[in-house]
């Protein structure tokens, strides 16, 4: 505990104890932290006086990798970052690049990946619906979550042979033509899902227990989520409507109907409620695009090798869980000469504190749920 | 037979015999309890449960206890040892020592205190320093917050649960487990349909005193990973655990005992006999739900992929072909050994019942957070059951003073009396919430 | 069989007892003392007061004791356990103390033939019943100031429990 | 119940038993530094008490003894209470619970 390096101006301050105060130490090894995630907490009897969040358990050096790769070579490596978003990942990287050499992909291949990617933010909140109920106490949602997850995962799988680290798109459109009874899959997705959001909501919605475990828990306000540059459903939770598939479309977001939900509180509950909602919207999104996928091809002419002008670009685009940015800076070579990665849940991550003030024991386990948060993301 | 033993030991024979064969049933019985609680999960959860170790997992106990007796025995190096080895001990025991007053049948009981339930309450109040202990020895801040919750939590929820049950013990009008039963037998009705507020009092706090969810706080894995358990492995962690079950099997007897008539069979004072025979009607239900267990494990058996899962199906349905050919005989037997038999039948039926609502609720709620589970305990529970003591008692006072004759009517009104009651706390609930919600901006 | 029940509990009861006193460790102390309330309990039981042994194990160890545990987890210092357990005038006290207690003695013995106690008499079977009666009825007003006393103990912790009155 | 008429045994032997716990008791409170133990001896000399009273209440036949030890023990309950809001304030404020250093008149 002695040894740990403890940040500038974090709250807690471990050498000065209350005659009441206690240190605890959640994580890296533990159940609800989502991964190797370390919080360490100062506690007056349950109550959070102070916290700090540890990371870095799981550097990989994602970004520095990418300086020794070229730009194909490290296409697969961002869907180790967000691993349960692995499509979306992949998106924001491909389009960056192709920003970079002033290509675009042709109209099918960005319907396919608005489809896929839509799918994965389906994939993605249902993986954070299924353990935030878990860590709340509710033990049932999460194996219907895991349900509705596998037929997506299905519809990678038979896309493009991997399931959780898909590596599903190409600079410059798609590597595969998709295969045949992939609208139709998607479609029989879809047609169901929104029962099964309804079948979630009847477990959890207007449950007394989870309306009191989440209603006024971990409040951000507005002010509070722009200064600390949160993005996301975290975000629009907090009354800001900020989409970046509407503020700056890419892919084919324009072309498609959709809201953007939002609510006005900024607490757990209403987190729950934008990311449900925004769970129907996404499969209202698939359900346009898949029935008209223009035909043509998959792939820009951009030649096997890539060797962008020199120059930077910033990309960003809507990951499931919020903003996910990548500047690139080109020298000219094969190899980018720096990859940046935002990654939402690193930079989400730092609202942490300001929520968990004031807190119980109980609620910090439901606040580092709510903000969902990858650690492979946040420690690249 | 009982002219060999000498009489000075005769009277302890069969208690010390019903003894043994609970402490010996029990541990199979918890760990049988452990198995049904997974398939109720994987039953709500759309899934199968284990289903390796014999056919539908049905030697996944044994399996579990063998894993636990030979895993090593770890204790931390700052933990203090001599409680810490003490604390598991003292869980089991005091759950084991709480069967010696609950009647399984009128004759099958170890001892009819005339304390009998303030007996068991009293025993089972001893458990919390299993816990309570467990969790400070382990000199781990997880485990003494759960230690602290759990002891906060118990001594707030025994409050509750016991007044509860002092509304049912004034219907009774006696503390012996054997007579609460006979007065229900004598009144013709289970307690829960005249108190039946009573019973959702007893309900809401046996849960939160046997530390399950929703108010499985002490131990909640995604909050203090184990709770007093956290630092405890191998057979130590098993004599919590079982603890653990043999505490829901002893708040579901008493919850039996005391609300859902004991021993008694449903429509005990219905007694038509079946076709001129001295066997009355309802006596066969139990023989008739053994023989259609044992048909259909026969049935299963040859479908089972293993040869050795088709042969321990088929051993299951002989088993249950025996047990429905002993209560068939037990039919024909003496008095004695039929309400004996039939009673305990019945009795654990119930028991079972009373711990599938528990899985039920655990496996359908979120969790309560510690200010809320006080919350309810204080301000609703407690108040509830005060009212609900108050208002019986001038019901049964009413009953026997002014002849209001009907007991169902007056059940009728406790009941709406108290449903009134608990609105309005309820209400007030609501009230506070309210009061913290933030204003929308 | 009674006669060696109260053997066995009487020597629990001073063992422990003497453990209590001497044991550096305040939660082994508390433990046992749990057992001498205990065995303390059993010996109720030997003289036919059911209810209070009940009363005993339910309010005693299941409460009082539960309470001691507690705040001894909650004052818990590791440093105490270093320090010295007796105070200053340890050999005085226990001079004191063992002069008190052969008074005591004293005291029993002489009075030990000149006490005329009369003949047993027999107990109700009922003993609940028959503590209820005498506490309802005969002993309604203590009975009433006890419950008095209780609230204010209750008022007076939560006053001194507060952080800020 | 087998031999209810009369005592079990003389009543001596838990005079001699209560008044073991009653020294053991006040040896507690006048030696230890710890106001916890200090407080526990103090219901171990309650208790030696209720066994006098039980055993009396026995040997008259009347369950007045009886009586007289569920108030001790009510007493001792609301005792414990006060007596350890008083000890977590008083840690809470000096981060000690050893009585002889508690001798200040004020805080």
């Amino acid at each position: 505990m002695s040894n740990t390096r403890t940040n500038e101006g974090s709250s807690i301050n471990t050498t000065v104890l209350g005659a009441d105060e206690i240190i605890l130490n959640m994580g890296p090894q533990h159940p609800s932290t989502h991964g190797v995630l370390r919080v360490k907490l100062k506690l007056d009897g349950e109550r959070v006086v102070g916290s700090e969040c540890i990371i870095g358990y799981l550097h990989r050096g994602v970004e520095k990798i990418a300086e020794h790769r070229s730009y194909q070579q490290f296409a697969p490596y961002v869907d180790r970052m967000d691993y349960v978003a692995a499509v979306s990942n992949g998106l924001g990287y491909c389009e960056a690049i192709e920003k970079l050499l002033g290509a675009e992909a042709p109209p099918r291949a960005r319907v396919v990946r608005t489809i896929l990617t839509e799918l994965q933010r389906i994939a993605s909140h249902l993986l954070w619906l299924g353990t935030h109920a878990l860590d709340i106490g509710a033990l049932t949602p999460v194996f219907y979550c895991f349900r509705e997850r596998e037929e997506i995962l299905k519809i990678f799988e038979k896309y493009c042979g991997a399931r959780l680290t898909t590596h599903a798109f190409r600079i410059g459109g798609l590597q595969y033509e998709t295969y045949d009874g992939f609208e139709q899959d998607v479609k029989r997705f879809c047609e169901d899902f929104d029962k099964k959001v309804d079948e979630y909501e009847t477990l959890l919605t207007e449950n007394r227990i989870w309306v009191g475990r989440t209603k006024g828990v971990g409040i951000l306000s507005a002010e509070d989520a722009i200064a600390l540059a949160v993005t996301g459903p975290v975000l629009r939770a907090s009354g800001i409507k900020w989409d970046i598939r509407k503020a700056a479309p890419y892919a084919a977001y324009d072309q498609y109907e959709f809201d953007i939900p939002t609510r006005p509180t900024g607490d757990t509950y209403d987190r729950y409620v934008v990311r449900m909602e925004e769970m129907r919207q996404s499969r209202r999104i698939c359900l346009q695009a898949i029935e008209n996928i223009p035909a043509g091809p998959i792939m820009a002419r951009i030649g096997k090798v890539l060797k962008p002008p020199p120059g930077e670009v910033y990309h960003a685009i809507e990951a499931p869980k919020g903003e996910l940015g990548y500047y690139v800076v080109s020298d000219g070579t094969t190899q980018p000469y720096r990859v940046r990665v935002r990654p939402p849940s690193f930079i989400n991550l730092q609202a942490f504190d300001k929520m968990a003030q004031g807190s119980l024991v109980a609620d910090v386990v439901a606040i580092i749920g709510t903000i969902d948060i990858v650690l492979g993301e946040v420690d690249r | 037979m009982s002219h060999l033993i000498p009489p000075s030991i005769q009277p302890y024979v069969l208690p010390v015999l019903f003894g043994v064969v609970i402490v010996a049933v029990l541990p199979l019985l918890a760990g049988y309890i452990v198995l049904l609680e997974r398939k109720v999960m994987a039953d709500m959860q759309a899934r199968l449960g284990p289903m390796r170790v014999g056919p539908h997992g049905l030697l996944q106990p044994i399996a579990d206890a063998l894993k636990l007796l030979i895993k090593e025995d770890i204790i931390p190096v700052k933990a203090d040892v001599f409680l810490f080895w003490f604390a598991p001990v003292l869980s089991v025991t005091t759950a084991l020592l709480a069967y010696a007053a609950i009647p399984f049948g009128p004759a099958f009981q170890i001892a009819d205190l005339n304390v009998g339930l303030l007996f068991i309450l009293a025993i089972s109040s001893l458990g919390i320093y299993g816990i309570v202990l467990g969790g400070w020895a382990s000199n781990s801040h997880y485990s003494l917050l759960g230690a602290l919750r759990s002891a906060a939590q118990l001594v707030s929820y025994e409050t509750a649960a016991g007044l509860a049950l002092v509304s049912a013990l004034m219907l009774a009008g006696s503390l012996s487990m054997k007579d609460i039963v006979q007065a229900q037998y004598d009144q013709g009705v289970w307690f829960i349909f005249v108190v039946p507020v009573g019973f959702f009092i007893y309900l809401v706090g046996s849960i939160a005193e046997t530390n399950r969810a929703p108010f499985d706080l002490p131990e909640a894995e995604s909050e203090l990973v184990a709770g007093y358990m956290t630092e405890y492995s191998g057979f130590r962690w098993a004599l919590y655990f079982l603890g653990e079950y043999a505490n829901m099997v002893v708040v579901a007897s008493i919850a039996t005992t005391l609300f859902l008539g004991g021993w008694l069979r449903p429509f005990a004072r219905y007694q038509d006999h079946l076709f001129g025979t001295s066997v009355e009607l309802l006596d066969i239900v139990p023989t008739i739900l053994f023989l259609g267990t044992a048909v259909y494990c026969f049935w299963l058996a040859p479908k089972q992929p293993v040869q050795i899962q088709k042969i321990v199906m088929a051993l299951v349905g002989g088993l249950c072909l025996i047990l429905a050919l002993g209560m068939a005989g037990a039919l024909f037997a003496p008095d004695a050994v039929r309400m004996g038999v039939h009673g305990a039948f019945w009795f654990l039926a119930k028991v079972f019942a009373y711990i599938y609502a528990f899985l039920w609720i655990r496996f359908t709620f979120p969790r309560y957070r510690f200010d809320q589970l006080m919350r309810l305990g204080w301000h609703f529970l407690i108040p509830l059951a005060l009212v609900n003591v108050v208002v019986v008692g001038t019901t049964i006072v009413l009953q026997q003073n002014w002849e209001w004759r009907h007991p169902m009517l007056s059940a009728l009104v406790t009941t709406a009396i108290m449903l009134g009651v608990a609105a309005f706390l309820g209400r007030e609930d609501k009230q506070h919430q309210a009061a913290v919600e933030v204003p929308e901006p | 069989m009674t006669t060696v029940l109260f053997y066995l509990f009487a020597l629990l009861a001073v063992a422990s007892a003497i453990l209590m006193v001497t044991r550096r460790n305040i939660i082994h102390s508390a433990v046992f003392l749990i057992t001498t309330l205990l065995a303390t309990a059993g010996i109720f039981l030997q003289l036919e007061a059911e209810f209070l042994f009940v009363v005993q194990i339910i309010l005693y160890v299941g409460g009082i004791m539960v309470l001691f545990v507690f705040v001894i987890m909650l004052v818990n210092l590791d440093v105490s356990l270093h320090l010295i357990q007796f105070n200053r005038q340890k050999y005085v006290a226990g001079v004191l103390a063992f002069v008190l207690t052969a008074q005591l003695l004293v005291a029993f013995w002489v009075g030990r033939g000149s006490l005329n106690l009369g003949e047993a008499r027999a107990m109700d079977p009922k003993n609940t019943e028959a503590v209820g009666q005498a506490l309802f009825q005969r002993y309604m007003l203590p009975f009433e100031i006890a419950s008095i006393l209780l609230l204010v103990a209750m008022i007076g912790a939560v006053v001194m429990a507060k952080r800020r009155v | 119940m087998p031999g209810a008429s009369v005592l079990p045994m003389p009543i001596d032997n838990y005079l001699l038993l209560s008044l073991a716990l009653f020294s053991i008791g006040v040896v507690g409170v006048l030696t230890r530094r710890n106001v916890i133990v200090m407080l526990m001896s103090i219901e171990l000399i309650l208790n030696a008490v209720n066994i006098n009273l039980v055993a009396f209440s026995r040997y008259w036949g009347s369950v007045d003894g009886q009586i007289f030890a569920i108030f001790i023990i009510t007493d001792a309950a609301a005792e414990a209470a006060v007596a350890l809001g008083i000890i977590l304030a008083f840690f809470r404020n000096r981060e000690t619970v050893l009585a002889d250093e508690m001798d200040m008149l004020k805080w």
